[in-house]
């Protein structure tokens, strides 16, 4: 007889563990750091040194200063090949490296440099730079290379950008419910909103 | 916190929508559509192809009711055995109407058509599996399915007519539903330019495709939050209720002058959609 | 804003093209998908030009004559969409549909690519250089008056362009053809105003009568007339205005109209001058001599001649003289006939009977540049070249935005005779039926990559020219623009005077710049006038005022007895002029065979308009496939009934039933342009299109007719879906 | 009449002849594997086509979103209502004779509802796509809308074939274990002895095993009722003219007796002929379950009528169109041939000498469930064809080929699933049969034989 | 001490209950009733009951089953609308009763059930091996028996078994 009873307790304590992790389970795959794959791109542009902290030989370039759109635009953008070249004809010292000289062979042909997309979304989603950008950097005046961080990781350390966040719907999910919303009307600025076509299309 | 989040804040998952209580905050996404200015001329059809990416199906599976346009004019008759049709024919632009209760909503079983905070009945193609439960549900038959692969085995944009493509609309693959969307790219776009600026979108700022085309200035839509809005005026002058199944015009003689109504509204479906009644002259 | 024009061509490139290919499989992918796509990169970029964000260029239409303003989207140097440009007074940033259908011509799979010359059956491609040097050969070796170059309505710099190169050449023959034009209008209008084309003013008008005038959809500037209708029913001020439609076909006007009379074939004017009539015995002044000659016209006779109840009569000359100003609009069914003079005649007569003139209808300015202002087409041009081409008189002819061997009537026998010609050229954008007959086919650019000017015929008040831009890089490298052309051509001809112009654009901007000052830019420097004329789209003219006639006499009116029955053909038929098929030359665009037909709902087919009694005196039902046989030939098509027709008319719509042109207009439908009879208007000489008559047989099969409204047809079977009221309980200017 | 089952048979061969089914069916039984492969070969075709070209290919349209599959989802689901009336409803009522034929009964409802199972994945538009439906945690932090009720559907079914399936395994388990002790060698000793879990018939084993069941029949009971009801959902949870009605959950369990019944007359001869088990399946029980099915063909005749007579009377004029164009438009065909297959043919088997006239029967049967089948589609397709908005109205849609080529190869697929489990497994209850034989012995006993039929 | 198996099988019911009651009343040294197992082809509760009255559990795994599918269905379900996501949908309120309790039903019998035959197996013992002392007839037509005891109670149990007709009597092989 008891040990029915303790059996049933067991198995009620397995079924109610079991129920509340699946209730309350933050999935593995949503918050962990997804290194996606490596890129590679025509000219192995190093962030780092644009970027990078001044202590590791950085140059502290803004994002922005680049990737001009983010705060105007949907996207980003990749800057014009114009813009490379106007800070790299007056730098002599690095004229003659090989990523540089590649650099300039487009310029010359007048080609635009073929970057590959690294933080492809899906084609339905509809991410917008611009708004996060606004809310972040120009609203809450986040450091930039933070608030881009965000989505991108650690880029300033980067060579070649790689993905390091999963961009899954669960991980933007996560971060648009940081507090969580109790009325789904509700447009109230604490979270980021909650309307299936805010980013899908 | 999930259990403790139910549970604390019970009342409000057991708000029901639309209600009187709970307003909509910033914006509610509503038109108005006057059936005495359309003249049935299929430009804001044409528009809505042009913007939403709509693949033309060919007439064999037009004939087969496979057509797919978000806008449709219906064109009516007075069906009294008349020898002419002399009062001329009744134009009606049939669009999602954007139900605040849309029965769409409640069976799709996988929820890829939802709510939006801006009074918007969304459809998320890629949540889509297909089985067609909201057109069934649907009682203005506003939804459309693809029911072939138009962009790639049907070729409906052969090179280069697919340069056309709207970059900011999905272009859906088989077997997905899809419907009007209020042009919700363009007011994506609209409400993040205000919101950079600090404001909502003014009224006129934003346009829908077929309203933007419409020659006559039939279709008006808007932002019924917002008491400026042409759409608002236009919804209170003809005391027409968002959060009602009967209107004054329905209850009340002295309102019969109204204009305004919504179609089936005896369904409870809260259509976002207000139609202007057509006029005819009596003198002749 | 356009900053730098000259930079700005460049930008037009086709970039982040991944963008329309990466759409396509929207619904697939789940995942993300890194390294696999290009970004969007630019190798130099204008601080306007940001990634996902369209910016706006404005242009011209070029869909039809009306000259409507657009605004093209271009995303990543693709141009997306068109919407109306606002700064247009045409249109005021309106469209209608077939304009939004603008750039399916543009991105058209069926378009040609590259010159084509005719080797035995075949169309060898050759290069430019190779196919301009051909026409000079071809044209130096015959006599100037062997040339003829046919096009349809032209106007702006290229038609200057034109004029100087059939200059050039000695040659005279230049025939403006356009096959659906209201020419017998303009002549009477002409004769009645001293004006071809008066401006009409729907929105000032309190009550507008039009005899046939589908201005809502297919008429000279259906966009602006809507706008004005819009205005014109819900008045700032005021009350409703009143549509009286009497047609015998109904059109999208007439499907508005608040009343739609349904008149027998023809009597038009006879109804006019009854309502003259009627106005005059209910003490409205009217001159004497008119009085004299329409006092036959009883309530009685003109009831019993055209088939509209007395009741109605009574009611419209009633409301006709309480409500004023009122406007008459004679359309194409008024002109159709072989007295269509008279019928438009005797209609303009009851505008100025009303007094209307200078109230509704007004003057219209003059061009201050006669050299681009519009050559208006007609269909005698079209006579009058198949008459010399039979004549051997013709040894190079152009053609030029016409596609006569689609429209022509088949008793013209234009094909026969094209083959007489020993070289033919055809600048188009399809091979059509007439580019197919060709010995030189030159690939056109589409309108949203070319430069040009247009002068619109009808514009409400004053004049304007538009220009046409590109709104993207050539889509391929073998077109070429019309003006790229005839520049070439010149360039043989007048070398010295043309040399120092590389191309169409830099002539065109130095034509327009040294201008300007007539252009409203005398205080501004080159650069800004061009960039600011670019950036409206249109640049607005001064001309000077016009005098129009309102003297109502009745000189020279003689309206004919209605129409004898003619037992072998005893049906009229009438070529029904869509909104969105007009003549044929934008069939190939699949938006529009696709957009149902506003009243039968009808799509990628033909029809036959049939009233039920007739259908049930011939036993035909819905769906039946029948023989339209007139005396000129005979083509079948499905049936569909419906009581927006007079029982003695059938109708059909043109545009249909083209043999060649490309993969969606191929075989959709029936010619009607085919079965015309070659009956004309006995004072213009033009082709009379609504006076052929028909016999209707069945043909033995039925069809489901491919339409979009369902088995209930229009019926609403009690739901309370479209609904109507009497506008007597409703003040619209006091609506929101 | 004669007995339900002779009471002298000796209990070895009953274990003898069910066992037999398990070696050596007639030669018909092969056909009818043959014919139902056959049938899932078009099925499949159909399918594959479908997959690759998209839903269009089955000729439904933007009015008539759902067609056969839909339909025919419904009668599978409804089939296997019976088995459950069978085995669960008249084992707590203790009518023994039921226990001859409440294995296949019992069978039947798993099958049916596998493949009902099937249409449900037929008829998505993106079948690649179906785990979208189902409730996991997952990366997308989204879940399946609870609210629809093809959620629910979802959960009842999966509910009801799992809860089925044990219904049917506990059941078997002494059979199997019988299996197990008559067959010596092979895969098929192997299978019995996995699957009897070395059931011995021991007393504890007996006391646990009679109050399981009682359990799982008690369940099953209102599961069964509820799991037609949520299909009822389907439909009167819309507003559909036609199937917003309140009568429709209890009109569905009719309906889904009713064809359940009729099948299993059908079944009952083809399996009363295939495996010659003349001695147990015997015409008194067929008797009974023709009344049976005649009083559940009344219900369903009554509850017809109801909803009949409440769209009528209701002020509901748009259902009212719906009725009267269902009743006189192109669908009229179907309603009246629905009425006269649902509600006057089993009058026929009021009469004494048709409830045991066995090809009668069988023709009969299937007719019925021919009606119960065009029910189904005629709440459906009426309803599209004439809804709510009449420019949208389809009169004319006609299912392609591909439908009814699918919906032609799930009766394959349904067959060859209860062929194979007949041959493999005992399709009667050997242990309940010997159960049924020493009660009435037993009463034979201890009572004097009442003289005459009952 | 050893314990011994012993299976006897009967064709006739009567005999067997007759035996059982006989060795219970025997009262044989080295032997508990509580070790006599019957195996019958078929579920006869009136032999059972001579066995004395032996209690079942199955039914609270049911109850058990039962509601914790039914609570956890509930709030799994409730949880999931108001945590992940939520959203409208038209007219109802996030987490909608109606279609919860119609999920809870559900889930409250697949509870039941799939507990139910849990309980079953622990209760009933099953998957087993088989004892060594098996005859097929049980599983035919015959009643079964076993016994265990000392070795001292079988020549006992054989005597009464003999008497009341066994058909067969296995023995267990000694060791």
């Amino acid at each position: 007889m008891y040990c029915f009873l303790r059996l049933s307790v067991l198995l009620v304590g397995l079924i109610v563990s079991a129920g509340s992790y699946a209730v309350n389970a933050v999935q593995p795959l949503t918050t962990a750091d997804d290194l996606g794959p490596k890129v590679e791109q025509p000219i192995e542009f190093p962030h780092d040194r644009h970027a990078g902290d001044a202590a590791k030989g950085g140059m502290q370039i803004n994002c922005m200063y680049c990737h001009t759109y983010a705060r105007r635009s949907i996207v980003a953008g990749i800057p014009p090949l114009q813009k490379c070249i106007g800070c790299h004809q007056s730098i002599e010292s690095v004229r003659e490296t090989p990523r540089i000289k590649k650099l300039f062979e487009y310029w010359e042909a007048k080609k635009a440099v073929p970057w590959k997309k690294v933080h492809d979304l899906p084609d339905f989603v509809r991410f917008n730079h611009e708004r996060h950008i606004q809310r972040f950097v120009f609203a809450q005046n986040k450091p930039v290379q933070e608030a881009c961080g965000y989505c991108h990781g650690d880029v300033k350390t980067m060579t070649v950008a790689r993905r390091q966040k999963p961009l899954s719907m669960g991980w933007c999910v996560s971060c648009h419910q940081k507090d969580h919303p109790v009325d789904a009307t509700s447009t109230k600025t604490t979270h980021g909103p909650n309307d299936c076509w805010q980013c899908h299309k | 916190m999930s259990i403790t989040n139910l549970l604390e804040n019970w009342s409000d998952f057991r708000q029901q929508h639309p209600s009187e209580d709970r307003p909509h905050r910033e914006y509610k996404w509503a038109m108005s559509i006057d059936l005495d200015a359309c003249t049935g001329c299929n430009a804001c059809s044409v528009a809505c192809y042009a913007e939403n990416n709509l693949p033309v199906v060919g007439k064999e599976k037009f004939a087969h009711g496979h057509s797919h346009h978000w806008i449709r004019i219906e064109r009516y008759w007075d069906n009294d055995g008349r020898e002419f049709a002399d009062q001329g024919a009744q134009f009606l632009p049939m669009l999602c109407q954007q139900c605040e209760s849309a029965p769409c909503e409640t069976v799709c079983p996988v929820g890829a058509t939802n709510h939006t905070a801006d009074g918007l009945n969304s459809q998320v193609y890629n949540r889509c599996v297909g089985s067609r439960y909201c057109n069934a549900n649907c009682p203005y038959k506003a939804r459309y399915f693809n029911w072939y692969d138009y962009p790639t085995t049907d070729n409906v944009w052969p090179e280069p007519m697919n340069q056309q493509l709207n970059p900011d609309v999905t272009v859906r693959g088989k077997g997905v539903m899809e419907k009007c969307t209020f042009c919700v790219q363009r007011l994506t776009v609209a409400k993040s330019n205000a919101r950079s600026e600090g404001r909502s979108v003014l009224d006129g700022e934003v346009q829908t495709a077929c309203q933007q085309v419409c020659p006559t200035g039939a279709i008006s839509f808007g932002n019924l939050v917002d008491p400026s809005a042409k759409v608002g005026k236009q919804w209170k002058q003809q005391q027409v209720d968002l959060n009602k199944d009967k209107q004054a015009k329905d209850v009340t003689e002295s309102a019969a002058k109204l204009r305004g109504y919504r179609i089936l509204e005896e369904l409870r479906t809260y259509p976002s959609v207000m139609y202007l009644e057509q006029l005819r002259e009596s003198a002749i | 804003m356009i900053e730098n024009s000259f930079n700005r061509r460049g930008f037009l490139k086709v970039l982040g093209w991944g963008g329309a290919t990466v759409a396509l499989s929207g619904c697939g992918n789940t995942s993300v998908e890194d390294g696999k796509e290009f970004v969007t990169s630019y190798v130099q970029t204008a601080d306007y030009i940001i990634p996902s964000i369209g910016t706006y260029f404005n242009s011209t239409c070029a869909q039809c004559n009306a000259g409507c303003g657009i605004m093209g989207r271009v995303r990543e140097g693709r141009v997306l969409k068109l919407e109306g440009n606002p700064k247009s007074p045409i249109n005021n940033g309106k469209m209608c549909g077939l304009g939004q259908a603008g750039v399916q011509a543009h991105y058209n799979p069926d378009r040609i690519r590259e010159p084509l010359l005719r080797t035995g059956d075949k169309g060898e491609a050759i290069t430019w250089e190779k196919a301009l040097a051909l026409i000079n050969e071809k044209v130096g070796g015959v006599k100037a008056e062997n040339v003829a170059f046919l096009t349809g309505g032209v106007s702006g710099h290229v038609k200057a362009l034109l004029k100087n190169y059939l200059d050039a050449l000695g040659s005279g023959h230049h025939y403006v053809y356009e096959a659906v034009a209201p020419s017998i209008m303009r002549a009477a209008n002409k004769k009645a105003y001293g004006v071809e084309m008066p401006r009409l003013h729907l929105d000032k008008a309190k009550v507008i009568v039009s005899f046939g005038a589908d201005f809502l959809g297919a008429w000279i500037s259906p966009v602006h007339f809507s706008q004005q209708y819009a205005r014109f029913r819900k008045a700032d001020k005021g009350e409703r205005g009143v549509l009286v439609q009497v047609e015998s076909k109904m059109t999208l006007t007439g499907a508005n109209a608040d009343r739609w009379l349904a008149i027998r074939p023809g009597t038009e004017g006879i109804l006019a001058l009854g309502l003259i009539n009627a106005l005059a015995a209910a003490g409205v002044s009217v001159p004497g001599d008119v009085v004299g000659a329409v006092k036959e016209y009883t309530v009685d006779r003109v009831s019993k001649d055209t088939g509209v109840s007395a009741e109605h009569i009574g009611k419209l000359a009633a409301l006709l003289k309480e409500r004023s100003p009122s406007l008459i609009i004679a359309g194409s069914a008024v002109e159709g006939y072989a007295h269509g003079s008279q019928n438009a005649t005797a209609i303009a007569l009851l505008n100025q009977v009303l007094g209307n003139v200078g109230k509704t209808v007004e003057a219209p300015s003059s061009v201050p540049f006669p050299q681009m202002a519009p050559t208006a087409g007609n269909r005698f041009a079209l006579q009058a070249l198949n008459d010399n081409m039979a004549q051997d008189k013709v040894k190079v002819l152009f053609s030029y935005g016409a596609n006569p061997v689609f429209t022509a009537p088949a008793s013209m026998k234009l094909k026969e005779n094209l083959k007489k010609v020993p070289f033919k050229v055809v600048f188009a954008h399809y091979m059509d039926e007439t580019a197919v007959e060709a010995d030189l086919v030159l690939p056109l650019n589409s309108a949203l990559e070319d430069w040009a000017t247009a002068m619109p015929e009808y514009i409400a008040e004053g004049a304007q020219l538009s220009i046409q831009q590109p709104l993207m890089e050539k889509l391929y490298p073998g077109t070429l623009g019309m003006g790229d052309i005839l520049l070439a051509l010149l360039k043989q001809r007048r070398p010295e005077e043309y040399k120092g112009y590389e191309d169409f654009y830099s002539y065109l901007r130095s034509a327009m710049v040294s201008i300007k000052g007539a252009l409203g830019g005398a205080n501004e420097d080159d650069d800004t006038f061009w960039d600011t004329a670019l950036s409206r789209g249109v640049v607005k003219l001064v001309g000077a005022p016009v005098n129009i006639s309102s003297n109502a006499s009745a000189k020279g009116l003689v309206v004919p007895a209605p129409f004898v029955e003619d037992s072998a053909y005893p049906l009229h038929l009438i070529p029904a002029v869509s909104a969105s098929m007009r003549d044929g030359r934008n069939a190939n665009e699949p938006w529009l065979q696709e957009s149902p037909d506003p009243l039968t709902t009808i799509v990628w087919d033909s029809w036959v308009e049939m009233h039920p009694k007739t259908a049930a005196k011939l036993g035909i039902v819905e769906g039946d496939i029948v023989e339209v046989a007139s005396r000129s030939g005979a083509i079948k098509a499905q049936v569909y009934v419906f009581t927006g027709i007079h029982p003695d008319v059938i109708s059909m719509p043109l545009g249909y039933g083209h043999e060649a042109m490309g993969r969606y207009a191929k075989g959709v439908g029936v010619n009607a342009f085919k079965i015309l009879d070659p009956i004309f208007d006995k004072e213009t000489g033009e082709l009379a299109m609504h006076e052929t008559r028909v016999k209707v047989s069945k043909a033995g099969q039925r069809v489901v007719i491919v339409k979009d409204e369902g088995p209930a047809g229009g019926n609403q079977m009690g739901r309370k879906i479209a609904v109507r009221m009497s506008s007597s309980k409703v003040n619209l200017s006091e609506e929101v | 009449m004669g007995k339900d089952i002779r009471e002298d048979i000796a209990w070895a061969q009953i274990n003898k002849d069910v066992l037999k089914s398990l070696e050596s069916p007639r030669k018909l039984y092969w056909v009818i594997l043959f014919i139902a492969l056959a049938m899932i070969g078009v099925a499949v075709g159909c399918e594959i086509y479908q997959y690759t070209g998209g839903m269009g290919v089955s000729n439904k349209n933007n009015s008539h979103v759902w067609g056969l599959y839909i339909a025919t989802f419904i009668f599978w689901i409804g089939m296997s209502h019976s088995g459950t009336l069978l085995s669960a409803i008249l084992h707590l009522m203790h009518a023994d004779w039921r226990k001859p034929i409440y294995r296949f009964a019992e069978a039947m409802t798993t099958f049916s509802l596998m493949t009902a199972g099937l249409f449900v994945l037929v008829h998505l538009g993106r079948l690649w796509q179906v785990y979208y439906v189902m409730p996991y945690p997952n990366e997308r932090w989204v879940w399946p809308n609870f609210q629809s009720p093809l959620v629910w559907d979802m959960f009842a079914i999966a509910t009801y074939l799992s809860s089925s399936v044990l219904f049917l395994y506990v059941g078997m388990i002494p059979d199997l274990a019988i299996c197990r002790d008559n067959i010596h060698a092979g895969w098929r000793k192997k299978l019995y002895t996995v699957m009897s879990l070395g059931w011995e018939g021991t007393d504890r084993q007996w006391r646990n095993f009679r109050i399981t069941y009682l359990t799982i029949a008690c369940f099953l009971i209102p599961l069964a009722v509820s799991v037609h009801s949520i299909v009822a959902s389907d439909f009167a949870m819309s507003n559909m003219p036609g199937w917003h009605v309140t009568s429709f959950p209890p009109y569905f369990v009719a309906g889904a007796l009713y064809s359940g019944c009729a099948a299993i007359i059908t079944l009952f001869i083809i399996l009363r002929y295939v495996f010659r088990f003349e001695e147990y399946m015997t015409l008194p029980i067929m008797k009974k379950l023709v009344r049976l099915t005649f009083a559940i063909a009344m219900v369903w005749t009554y509850l017809n009528l109801i909803e009949f007579a409440s769209v009528w009377y209701g002020h509901d004029q748009t259902a009212k169109d719906q009725l009267i164009f269902k009743a006189t438009g192109p669908y009229a065909p179907f309603f009246w041939a629905m009425i006269f297959f649902g509600s006057i043919l089993p009058l026929m088997l009021a009469f004494k000498r048709i409830q045991t006239h066995l090809p009668i029967l069988l023709v009969v049967s299937i007719l019925l469930n021919v009606g119960m089948w065009l029910e189904r589609w005629m709440i459906i397709a009426p309803s599209f064809a004439h809804g709510h908005y009449p420019w949208t109205w389809d009169h004319d849609q006609w299912p392609s080929l591909v439908q009814w080529g699918i919906v032609f190869g799930s009766f394959g697929w349904f067959t060859l699933l209860f062929m194979v489990f007949c041959k493999v497994f005992p399709s009667v209850s050997m242990y309940e049969v010997k159960e049924m034989v020493y009660h009435r012995s037993l009463a034979l006993k201890h009572k004097p034989a009442v003289k005459g039929d009952y | 001490m050893s314990k011994r198996h012993l299976l006897a099988l009967f064709n006739d019911f009567d005999e067997a209950v007759a035996a059982i009651a006989e060795l219970r009343a025997a009262n044989i040294k080295g032997f508990d009733m509580d070790d006599l197992i019957l195996k019958s082809p078929i579920e006869h509760p009136e032999v059972e009951k001579v066995l004395g009255d032996k209690p079942v559990h199955v039914q609270w795994f049911t109850l058990i089953g039962a509601c914790m599918g039914g609570l956890l269905a509930f709030f799994l379900i409730s949880g999931a609308q108001a945590n992940f996501f939520s959203q409208i949908k038209g007219g109802k309120p996030i987490v909608p009763l109606p279609p919860d309790f119609v999920l809870t039903y559900e889930m409250f019998i697949l509870g039941g059930v799939f507990i139910t035959v849990l309980g079953f197996l622990i209760c009933a013992g099953l998957p087993a091996k088989r004892s060594s002392l098996y005859s097929t007839k049980v599983s035919e037509d015959q009643i079964g028996i076993l016994v265990k005891g000392d070795e001292s109670a079988l020549a006992a149990f054989k005597t009464i078994f003999t008497k009341h007709k066994a058909l067969e009597i296995q023995e267990e092989a000694g060791k």
